[in-house]
C-alpha cells in the first residue's frame, strides 16, 4: 500500500487537540503545505512541539495568527511578537525549554530511553522542580522524554518507502521528531523511486515514516 | 567608530586558529567582520552548520540554508551540516572552542542574565543555557550600561542563563575577566579612564597595577 | 597545518595504558593499518572499548592476541574465545554493557550528558549496583556517560580538514566515538580535497577529527 | 525436516507484512528463508542497516557491509544504513515490531535468560537485552529441551536478559504464549501430543480444550 497522500487526506488524519511535533528553525524545515492546510481545515487547540514560532505570517508563525495553539512548548518565541502577546493576555500556554535540552528530549522520546541527565539549566529557572542527579561530583538534571501524537516534518527527498534526506539547516529537529511521533507525516520537495537514495545518504528511515504528502496525490 | 564596532573589534582579537565559534544573534554577529578569511576560524550556528559564510549576493540565497535567526547564509568549502542534536552535542560537549554571547547583566561572580526580563520580554532562552553550559569560552559582548544603567552589577537580579562563571566581558569602554576573585579589569577602552569604567559599573572591579589599553582589530 | 600523518606517526601519540575507543563490529568499520601498527609498536596495558572484540585474528582480536589489552568495555565477546579464555584466567577484565547502553553512553560522553536514563537491564545483573530514577511509574538505570583519552575510527572518506562520512554497516560506533575521545584518530580509505563531500553527506564534521592517517604520509 | 527447519518456519507465520524485523543470529536467521521474496517485511541489522538480504553469490560480498555476526550480505533497492546509536533507538523506541532470540531457558512468567552460564559462557549479551526490552513482540526461537533437559521452567535459574515478558516461544514441539495466568500451550507440532510437551517441560503448561496443531510456512 502506498504511503502517498494528498495534503488534505494527510491533514484530515490530525484529530482536533493534537499533540503535534513540527520541525524547522524560524521556518527553514518547516513543512509549508501541511501548515498551510492545518490552517485552512481549522484545526484547533492544537499543543505544539517545537523550536520556536518562527515569526508572524511564516512557518509555524502561521498557526499562532490563526488561533490555533493552545500550548507551546519550545527554546524561543522571541522572533515572534504575536506569540509573546497571546502568552502575556494568557491565551497561549508557552513552555520555554534550552534548545539542546529540547533536542535530546525529543530523541530521548523517540529512542525508548526515560530522559537524560543535563547540567544545561542547574541552578536556573529551568530546573526548577526537576528531579536531579549527583555523579562524579557534578549535578545533572533530569530531563525527561517528551512524545507526540503526530509529527509533521519536511524533507529533501523521499524515496517511496520513506527513507529522507534532509537539506542543509532545513535538517534541524526533523529527524528527532521522525522518531518520536505515533503517526509521523512528511512533507518532501521530492519524491523518487525506491533504490535511488543510496543507503548512506538515507537519514531517516522508512520504518520510521508512516505518510508521505505529494501537491498532486489522488488520496 | 560606534560602540558595538568597538566590542566587535576587540572580542575578534580574542579568537584562534582552529577555533570552533558560535556566535549569537546581534552584535556577536559582526564579530566575524573583522577576521581576516584567512583566520582559520570554523563558525557553527546552532541550527545545524559549521562553515556558514555572509551570503555573497542577496540574489544568491537558499531557502535551506539559514542562519538562527532565519537569514539566508553562505557555506565554505568543507562546510557540514547536522541535526539539532548533534548541533548541540558539539556544544555540550565541550567541542566549541569559543561562544560569543549578548548580556544583561553579569555580575561580582561572573555569572551571566541574558535570556529574560520578567513580565517584560521573555523570548525563551533558544540555545544560550546550553551555549553557556558546555563553550570551553564564554565571552559577553555587551554595551557596558543600558539606558545609563550598570551591567555589570553585585549580584544578578535577572534570572540566570547559568551557574557557570564566563571568561570575559567586552564592553565599549573596558574588557573584564572574572575570576575567582572578583572582576578583574583587564583593558580600558583608548581614551577612558579607570575611573570612568569604575563609575559606569555597579559591580567591585580589581585594578591591576597597570590595566592594559583596549586592543581593537583592524 | 595539515592533519594528515604516517601511521606510524600517529600511533607514537598512543601512550601505554592508554583508554581507547575503537570503532567496528565484529571487524567490519575497524581501522586496520591502525591496529596492525598498534601491535608493530606494541603498546600495552590497553583499556579498550568497543562493541567487540570480533575474532582471533580479525579486527580487535589482534590486540587481544597480541596481549596488548588489561580490560575490555563491550557489549560481546562470545566470537573470540581468546578473550573468554583470559577472562576467565582473570588476565583480562571484562565489562559487558548491552549494546545499545553501550552506544548511549558513548554518545553521552561525546554529547556533554551525565548520561541516559534506559530501560534496558532493569532487574538483570547489568542493572547490579546501578542508580535508578522513577518517572511516570517506570524505573530506569541511570547509564553514566562513557569517554575515553583517544578513538581510533574508520571511515569510507575523509576530506583534508577532516570531515567523514562511513560506509554501510562500517559505520557502527564510529561516529558515536568520534565524539568521545580527547585525541580522534581517523583511518580513511580515501582523502579527497576540501568541498568535495557535500556539507550534508559528512556526518562526523571536522572538528572532532585530530588526525587522518594516510599509508604514505611523511610525518 | 529437522527442528531447527520446523521452528524457523513457524516463526515465519508469525511476521506480518509491514513488520520491521530483527533477527538473532542462528536458528532465528533461518526463518528469513520461509519467506516469500514479496512478504513486504522489512529485516534489521542491530550493526547499522534495514533492507539486508541474503548474499546472492559469494563472490559478491563486500567488507563495509556484514551483519551482526560479520558476515557478509546484500542489500535490497531502498536499504539505509546507520550508526549504532539509531539501531538501538529503532529497537529501544518501539520502532521494531519484532525480534526473534534464541533462549536457554523461559519460565512461567514469561520470563528469557539467553545470554550466559555463569562460569561456563560469558557472550555478553550484546543487543539482547535491549531487544527483549524494546521490541514490540518478542518471540523466542529454540529447542524444547537441551540434552534432554526442558528449557521451559518454573524460575530461569540462568541471568535474565529482561523482567519483560516475552510474546510467543516456538519450539520443534510446541508454541507457548506467555501470558498472566502463565504459560499457555497454544500448539503442539503434527505428531506430538499435549503430553510429550507437557512431559518435555519442567513449567506448568495451562492447556486450553483444544490445542491447535502447530502451522508450517511453506
Amino acid at each position: 500500500m502506498s504511503k502517498v497522500s494528498s495534503v488534505a487526506a494527510a491533514v484530515e488524519q490530525i484529530p482536533y487537540g493534537a499533540v503535534l511535533m513540527i520541525g524547522g528553525f524560524m521556518g527553514a524545515g518547516t513543512p509549508p503545505l501541511l501548515i498551510d492546510e492545518l490552517v485552512r481545515q481549522g484545526k484547533k487547540n492544537l499543543t505544539v512541539i517545537a523550536n520556536d514560532t518562527a515569526r508572524p505570517g511564516v512557518g509555524i508563525g502561521k498557526l499562532i495568527d490563526a488561533g490555533l495553539v493552545k500550548k507551546v512548548i519550545a527554546s524561543h518565541i522571541g522572533t515572534n511578537p504575536q506569540t509573546q502577546k497571546l502568552m502575556i493576555a494568557c491565551e497561549l500556554e508557552v513552555d520555554l525549554v534550552p534548545q539542546g535540552t529540547l533536542a535530546e528530549r525529543v530523541r530521548a522520546g523517540g529512542s525508548g530511553l526515560g530522559g537524560v541527565l543535563t547540567p544545561t539549566g542547574v541552578g536556573t529557572t529551568a530546573g526548577e522542580g526537576k528531579k536531579t542527579v549527583e555523579l562524579n561530583g557534578t549535578t545533572y538534571l533530569v530531563e525527561e522524554a517528551i512524545k507526540a501524537d503526530i509529527a509533521l516534518i519536511s524533507a529533501r527527498s523521499a524515496d517511496y518507502s520513506g527513507n529522507l534526506r534532509y537539506s542543509l539547516t532545513s535538517r534541524n529537529f526533523n529527524p528527532l521528531m521522525a522518531l518520536a511521533a505515533e503517526l509521523v507525516i512528511a512533507e518532501p520537495n521530492e519524491i523518487v523511486p525506491i533504490g535511488c537514495i543510496e543507503p548512506d545518504a538515507v537519514v531517516t528511515p522508512h520504518v520510521l515514516v508512516d505518510v508521505i504528502v505529494a501537491k498532486g496525490a489522488e488520496k | 567608530m560606534n560602540e558595538k564596532e568597538i566590542i566587535a573589534r576587540r572580542v575578534a582579537l580574542e579568537l584562534k586558529r582552529g577555533d570552533l565559534v558560535n556566535l549569537g544573534i546581534g552584535l556577536p554577529t559582526m564579530v566575524a567582520n573583522y577576521l581576516p578569511s584567512d583566520a582559520g576560524i570554523s563558525f557553527q550556528s546552532e541550527n545545524g552548520i559549521i562553515g556558514m559564510s555572509a551570503l555573497p549576493d542577496p540574489g544568491l540565497a537558499g531557502a535551506d540554508l539559514t542562519d538562527a535567526g532565519g537569514s539566508p547564509i553562505g557555506a565554505l568549502p568543507g562546510a557540514c551540516a547536522f541535526d539539532s542534536a548533534l548541533s548541540f552535542a558539539l556544544i555540550r560537549g565541550g567541542h566549541l572552542d569559543v561562544t560569543v554571547l549578548g548580556g544583561l547583566q553579569v555580575d561580582e561572580e561572573g555569572q551571566l542574565a541574558n535570556w529574560m526580563v520578567p513580565g517584560k520580554m521573555v523570548p525563551g532562552m533558544g540555545g544560550a543555557m546550553d551555549l553557556v553550559s558546555g563553550a570551553k569560552r564564554v565571552i559577553v559582548a555587551m554595551t557596558h550600561t543600558a539606558k545609563g544603567a550598570p551591567k555589570i552589577i553585585k549580584k544578578c537580579t535577572l534570572p540566570l542563563t547559568s551557574v557557570r562563571r564566563v571568561d570575559l566581558v567586552v564592553t565599549e569602554m573596558a574588557v573584564i575577566q572574572p575570576t575567582e576573585e572578583g572582576l578583574v579589569l583587564l583593558e580600558t577602552a583608548p581614551g577612558v579612564t579607570v575611573d570612568q569604567v569604575i563609575a559606569a559599573s555597579e559591580a567591585k572591579l580589581l585594578i591591576p597595577k597597570v590595566p592594559g589599553v583596549m586592543g581593537i582589530a583592524a
